[in-house]
């Protein structure tokens, strides 16, 4: 799926941005950044086509250290923010990256619902099992029992399996990365932008300044392939109603696996469901020609376009 | 019946009825929620407004779906009319529950029109009656010896001056279905025309009137308005038999009325469309949400070109997601808003803080309604001032403007994008309950009258290729725009505070930059803003006598001015209108020649008063609050206002009315 | 170097340097966070401590968590010593970033203690220099004929009159190995204290007051002690071997420092403890998480009875979910607290309205940080006054008290939740971050001085069983308070409009009666509370020169009282303390002999301006604030109340300083 | 596992109150609230150990009606606050009830973290469809297409499956009931409210204001008994893991039915999962005896008994 890099006009160098890095060394959101340069390249997009927004924490400084539109939003809000600019203009390749306490504890209103909109949005979680920006608190991922370093005592709370979450929300892609392999990453990353509905990425993220319980060795040992295992993700319009069903169940039983053995691939790409931009254009024609970004206001001389002299009659007086 | 009470306790009032008349009659119609109360005074209003009136309406109902009382109130008037009437001259109800709301409220003469089917009402039995009116009507009756029941209420109106129309709907309404040959119960629904129709006549209002504004106002299908019309005329028809004509009758018209009959929701969607408006995400919420569900009724706008365009609208998961959402299509050159009221509002100021830091044109549409917390979320208040100025962490640049009626509301929503654009920040467009469920003839819309300002736009070609200094410091504050999506103008955005290029900053010095650069943008907007923009005067301007006042009270301050008028009392009323940047420089040279100093609010603290001492260091020597969730009146605001003229007031007056 | 600069510009500044000094030192140490800054300036504090000394340290970082520059002041005084130095005497340093920050702000003559190990460091090559200071600096050094190095910066340095120190780290951390028979690498971290070792020794402090601290600082495995001891040792050998005493030495002691070395999160978290906190929840934020991470190590808490207890502290999904839980807890009866900064105040704001609403006594611990939006996450600011205040859609009762110092945040966390329970309502505790990472020595709280209120509570048995009037109307306003889970306590509550019974109401009256009820209230707060709770009065009371502030600005207040007093200048200030209700009739006392009148704010507009003048009628004759988002010192301050003093000012006066 | 009504010392009447109930008439909310007083009676609990938080919507005024504590708290924020008072005094029962809106759209990041603690709580969603009290816009479990009564336009945003998102969120009690079916809802309410962690209880709800779509007819030709087609839900501590995955999987699959037919009863009870409460304890021994409710805060005299000498002596300068 994810086309060859070669025939791209732009390089992952065109990507990086000047701004200084400020994130740890040896932290995984160095691999994701690199993930996502490589990615971008690769699609042949130019800087100017692509937006990112960014959460609030450690990840959430993503947009910066990337050349291209780069929105650093609120925390728990980058979906809002970017759905709103991708409804508004569309032809604007949008990319989502957040954290896990940002996209899963004050963000999950949105996490859910945008899962309801099947917008040609993508969402990469940075999952670190921390709070890496406030000082190393348990994120929604870290486990009931779990105790990292800056923590005063165990994990008294249970943990969200994003996975789970976003299957059952209603993305239409899904799959786990991790910030170490980037060279999977950035196909994977590639292939969720490419997915014409909302997309859903989970990296495992480590950080080595709090998150002392899952660093490279932990997940050394884990992690395995969906793909090389011969897992097949796609439920397209020729899949009948009984393999779809399968698939689904697959991937439930998939998103589970934690403790022993962890999948890193797509678990699940749904080329069946409606896209949102089309039911949009279904219920509003012009939105096809003129989304809100290409409507024009007024003319050269600020008087406004917009004829409303039907609209007055309906509310005239006589 | 039109109280002030300044020491009302315990829900008893002690003072005397207090009645002017203008020329104008006063209608009133109560019911139970979801039995067509709002439809029919909209058909009543309509027929007004056909006989040659300009009308003004209001309605009270309660926070519920069915069942609860509600009551609208039609003021008619050949002239301006700009106000609702807290003691109508005519209440026209089928049970009673109204009786009890509103015998009290008429004007003597009154007239009451009502069923003469139903039996006999306990008025202990009437279990959505607040325990205290309950419990004052029952004295009131028990007092005169009268039974608590609807026909002692009816009697203690009698005695009162009020004269009663007992109506016999069933006969009627069975003799509609003999002449369409159907089952009575498939006619029932005609009972609120016939009293529309029984009324107007006995009102003067013409049966084309009548007809013509049966079909506005319940178009349907053939045999719906077949048996609407019959009603109608069995109705007219019924009155004219029955009854001598009143000696209240509907003014003489001055000429047609032409122009539009709409509320402020539906004026304030026909002013964003005028202006473009691209995007709206909202979440549903009273009162607000009625102007999103007309948008997106009417998403499909005609272009003077022949094209076709039209927002989108969006409701979302909630008011976090509507404001940043707002934002982000903002961001991509959009016109983009938003519309809430009091709760969420409050959850929208992180992300109303987030466009001032990124200085986005993004207009908000604020609805105020009873608060605090869920309040009461169908009455109205001047509650959110100070939030909506002062509310979210921080300082960071927002103008806040408050239209005064219906048609303002059109040209103020329209503006409110131009100052977005044009100062690149979030506008707060400031209305309340009272405005969007008062419905007015206003003079037709003039699209002619709007000039488009999009605001200084960043055009590639003056920087090299790469980034953009989305926020370049300059003289005014304001940066050349750059949109996201614009060949050749990427940029970054932040809230953190930031660098000229969108980089996090520390830098002591970067920072002081920043704050200034945003605060210019006020200064620059207060300096190019014209005076009439910022506040109205109304009255005679050289009076001393000076009333100030914000929003939805201006018809009641126009009309309170003409009774004044009347009186001979000399009187000027200042509307602000541009509430932030506060008009500072432009009230200034009103205070020096003021005295006395009169604020009037809908709300308990009196927020614009200690606005007003904030920025000019002199408060008002009146403050006039109203906080019982229901709009202040001209007649008793009047009534107010010459107890000061006469030096008979106290600094705080209370406005209370126990019965509505 | 401090400057204050109104017509600052691009980054320049053109003033010249003053410098004021009293009897203390003031020493800072810079460097990348993650390198253990804040620990050894703490571990500095603590000998000067022991050595007989009041300090006062102050942390400034950057939002980061590895890399970025941060540093730390540290005063100490054997007097009263109440706020940090803009100019410190010595800076101590392992790199060239942390001179260029710095060297322009040192004190003349002052004191650099750096690394003799470090090779030449181009300037330009500071990635994380903010190119305004690189540009300045670079300037500086072009302009002075020197090389844009580290080596070239010590030039300048010297040139402007400050010794420097650079110490051969290396070979003392070698010896410190091979003492230990251990690798280099294994004893690295031990540089840190052997900085504070030689400038500790520099400056007279005895190695007695170093191992002693040394001991609570680090306090680790034995052989990580006895590690540090020995790195000390060998410092302390080395700097005697090496140097002459200073001239500047630390103050001699007037005898022991006791009491408690805190910051003002640990202090608040100690009063909550002390007032009996049962429940906090919230969601991590920088400032405000450092207390409720301390309560979390701290949640048994032995009670004189022998028993145990202690809060339940919660992290919870956010802040909407933060102060709703606190809400729900505080209900059944449980002293309850949240506590946060800015963005989590705005989303807080609806439940604020809530609690208001429902009469609901919480605590809310709000920690400012410079904002608008995300805006400076680890700054200070006092932005948040106005949002306190006004923060939340429609009128309800709330308290807002600041601390001004370490030692009131005791007392004040712990009165808030009486304030909360008497007048049962949502208690604001404004701090801010200055005060978060003041860290100062104060006399050990008095337990004693507590006297705890709970308020009104109901008891069962008034009433028949069933439901309690929760919101009886009664004279001051508070009506008894039924617990949720009380036996006989059934009750119901609603953000709605509502009934003595906490039902439903929509009806005028009762409307009336519930806010009018609720404000009461405040009133009975602001006649009952006593004025020195309200504020307090420093330095010639019968001054008129009367500066007004609030909040963390009392340290530099006081210490510019001192100054001005020692320069014969009669002044006095007024610490606001209770915010709301405003202490109008406190303060109007006060107004009536000042002149002239000035405000001093950590903020952009003068919040706490507009408030006086919103409640007082009168604003301030000068402004005088700082919004880079560092503090305000003693130093600066005094230097503009001179100039006020010499009638030399501006109505508006800005505190700039390019270098912290 | 509902125990029998007859030991209670209470009947359904005592937990009716007085006030006005202004629901409309035939709104499947009258079902809920007979069903709730029901259940109550038949816990034998009396109504001041009861608390009841509603949201805000037509089923949010709940509490009134209800004779107990009765909160009604804000749009979406049921659970915290709910949370708060139970975490506070845990002898308290406590039930939120809640619209559809209100818990799967605006408060669906509570709805989500609440399932991680495993608490003894009792959600009851009114699934009607719509926002009920705001005039019938769609609600998060309105499919995509459809179009109700008030609405001036089909639903283009895709639905929320609630008894997906409590699978996934963690809740360890599902459980879904039908308002027009009281004698069933009783029980399965007095299950969830006796089950000892945290539970979930859908309730199908009709409007007939504003949800023409799925009235009476409708359900009554989908609605089947779970437990008449002995599905069983319970996971315990004699359950091995791949009989409790085969649960899990069977759960959700019978979350996906819908359009044909709408299973009602119990889905899951794990009870193999860490109470909150005692996981609580575990770290803070005194909350079992001295919850946060019951800390004396001062003597009769107003001083203090915490004693915080030991905390001082480590602050000490010396
Ligand atoms: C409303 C609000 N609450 C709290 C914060 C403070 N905050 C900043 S970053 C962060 C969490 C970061 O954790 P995560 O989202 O996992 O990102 P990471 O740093 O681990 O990449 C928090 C709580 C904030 N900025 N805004
Ligand atoms: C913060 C906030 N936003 C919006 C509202 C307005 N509002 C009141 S009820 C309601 C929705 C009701 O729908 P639902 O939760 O499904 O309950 P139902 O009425 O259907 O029982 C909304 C949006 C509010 N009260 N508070
Ligand atoms: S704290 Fe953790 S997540 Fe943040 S930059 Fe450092 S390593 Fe990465
Ligand atoms: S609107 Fe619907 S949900 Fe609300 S009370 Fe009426 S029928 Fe019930
Ligand atoms: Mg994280
Ligand atoms: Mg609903």
């Amino acid at each position: 799926m994810a086309t060859e890099q070669s025939h791209s006009a732009f390089t992952a160098k065109d990507f990086q941005s000047q701004q200084i890095n400020d994130w740890c060394a040896g932290c995984g959101d160095h691999g994701i950044l690199r993930g996502l340069e490589r990615a971008l390249a690769a699609l042949g997009r130019s800087p100017d086509e692509v937006a990112v927004f960014g959460g609030i924490g450690c990840s959430g400084k993503t947009p910066y250290y990337l050349n291209s539109y780069g929105v650093h939003t609120l925390h728990g809000r980058l979906l809002p923010f970017a759905t709103g600019a991708k409804l508004a203009n569309p032809d604007l390749t949008v990319i989502a990256v957040g954290g896990d306490g940002d996209g899963l504890s004050i963000g999950a209103g949105h996490f859910v619902n945008v899962g309801r909109r099947n917008l040609d949005l993508t969402y990469i979680l940075f999952n670190n099992g921390v709070y890496g920006l406030t000082k190393g608190q348990a994120s929604p991922t870290l486990r009931q029992g779990e105790q990292t370093r800056s923590m005063p005592q165990s994990n008294i709370q249970g943990h969200i399996n994003p996975i789970m979450l976003a299957l059952s929300a209603g993305f239409t892609w899904v799959g786990r990365g991790y910030a170490y392999d980037v060279k999977s990453l950035s196909q994977l990353i590639q292939q969720a932008i490419e997915h014409p509905g909302i997309a859903y990425l989970d990296v495992l993220q480590p950080c080595p300044v709090y998150n002392d319980l899952h660093d490279k060795a932990w997940y050394g040992e884990r992690i395995y392939s969906l793909r090389a295992e011969g897992h097949d993700p796609v439920i397209s319009d020729s899949s009948d109603e009984q393999g779809s069903q399968e698939k689904r169940v697959q991937c439930l039983l998939k998103a589970q696996e934690w403790d022993e053995q962890i999948p890193v691939g797509v678990f699940l790409q749904d080329l069946t469901q409606p896209l949102f931009l089309e039911q949009i254009t279904r219920r509003q024609p012009s939105y096809a020609r003129m989304p809100p970004a290409r409507i024009a206001v007024a003319d050269a001389a600020g008087r406004p376009l917009s004829d409303l002299s039907q609209l007055f009659t309906e509310l005239e007086v006589s | 019946m039109h109280v002030i009470l300044k020491n009302y306790q315990n829900g008893r009032h002690s003072q005397p009825i207090v009645k002017t008349r203008t020329e104008h009659i006063a209608w009133r119609i109560g019911g139970p929620q979801g039995s067509g109360i709002d439809r029919i005074a909209t058909l009543f209003a309509r027929a007004c407004a056909l006989s040659g009136q300009q009308v003004s309406c209001r309605r009270e109902y309660h926070s519920n779906i069915i069942g609860r009382h509600s009551y609208c109130d039609v003021s008619a008037s050949p002239g301006p009319i700009t106000c609702h009437s807290e003691s109508p001259d005519m209440l026209v109800t089928f049970e009673s529950e109204s009786l009890c709301r509103h015998l009290n409220a008429l004007t003597t003469p009154g007239y009451v029109i009502c069923s003469a089917d139903d039996g006999e009402v306990d008025l202990a039995s009437l279990s959505y009656l607040d325990a205290r009116l309950q419990h004052d009507i029952i004295e009131q009756l028990t007092t005169l010896g009268l039974p608590a029941t609807s026909s002692g209420l009816l009697e203690m109106a009698r005695q009162h001056g009020v004269h009663t129309f007992a109506i016999p709907y069933k006969a009627l309404l069975s003799r509609l279905a003999d002449e369409l040959g159907v089952a009575r119960q498939r006619v029932a629904a005609a009972i609120n025309i016939m009293a529309v129709a029984i009324s107007s006549s006995m009102l003067g209002i013409s049966r084309g009137s009548l007809e013509r504004a049966l079909e506005k106002v319940f178009p349907g299908q053939q045999d719906v308005l077949e048996m609407n019309r019959r009603a109608l005329a069995i109705a007219c028809q019924y009155a004219q038999d029955s009854f001598e004509p009143l000696e209240l009758q509907l003014p003489e018209p001055r000429g047609d009325t032409a122009g539009l009959l709409l509320n402020a929701s539906q004026s304030v969607a026909l002013g964003k469309l005028a202006a473009g408006l691209g995007f709206q995400s909202y979440y549903p919420i009273s009162p607000a949400s009625d102007e999103s569900v007309f948008l997106e009724a009417h998403n499909r706008v005609p272009l003077t070109n022949g094209e076709e365009s039209g927002p989108l609208l969006l409701q979302v998961e909630d008011e976090l997601a509507a404001v940043t959402m707002a934002c982000g299509a903002a961001l991509t050159g959009t016109r983009s808003a938003t519309a809430t009221s009091g709760p969420g509002f409050s959850l929208m100021t992180e992300g109303l803080g987030w466009a001032g830091m990124n200085e986005v044109p993004l207009v908000i549409t604020l609805y105020q309604r009873g608060g605090p917390s869920t309040g009461m979320a169908t009455r109205t208040e001047q509650g959110d001032l100070q939030s909506a100025i002062h509310g979210g962490h921080g300082e960071f640049p927002r103008m806040v403007l408050a239209s005064g009626d219906v048609e303002e509301c059109f040209y103020d929503a329209a503006q409110a994008f131009d100052y977005a654009e044009r100062y690149q920040l979030p506008v707060i467009h400031l209305l309340d309950k009272a405005l969007t469920s008062t419905l007015q003839t206003v003079p037709t819309f003039e699209m002619s009258r709007l000039q488009i300002d999009r605001g200084e736009l960043y055009r590639p070609g003056h920087e090299p290729a790469s980034a953009v200094p989305r926020f370049a410091l300059t003289d005014s504050g304001i940066s050349p725009r750059p949109l996201l999506g614009q060949a050749g103008g990427q940029h970054w955005l932040t809230g953190v505070e930031h660098s000229e290029y969108g980089q996090v900053s520390e830098d002591p010095v970067m920072r002081e930059q920043m704050m200034e650069k945003r605060a210019r943008k006020l200064l620059q907007a207060a300096q190019e803003i014209p005076t009439d923009e910022k506040l109205r005067l109304y009255g005679d301007i050289d009076a001393a006598f000076t009333i100030i006042s914000w929003g939805s009270n201006k018809g009641a301050l126009l009309d309170a001015l003409k009774r004044l008028a009347h009186e001979g009392i000399s009187a000027r009323a200042v509307q602000l209108r541009l509430l932030w940047p506060f008009p500072g420089e432009e009230l200034e040279a009103i205070l020096a020649t003021a005295g006395p100093l009169v604020m009037v609010e809908c709300n308990y603290s009196g927020q614009m008063n200690a606005l007003v001492k904030a920025q000019m260091g002199r408060g008002c020597d009146h403050l006039v609050v109203k906080y019982n969730g229901r709009p202040i009146s001209g007649e008793a605001l009047y009534q107010v206002l010459q107890q000061i003229h006469e030096g008979k007031a106290e600094a705080r007056m209370v406005l209370r009315n126990p019965y509505e």
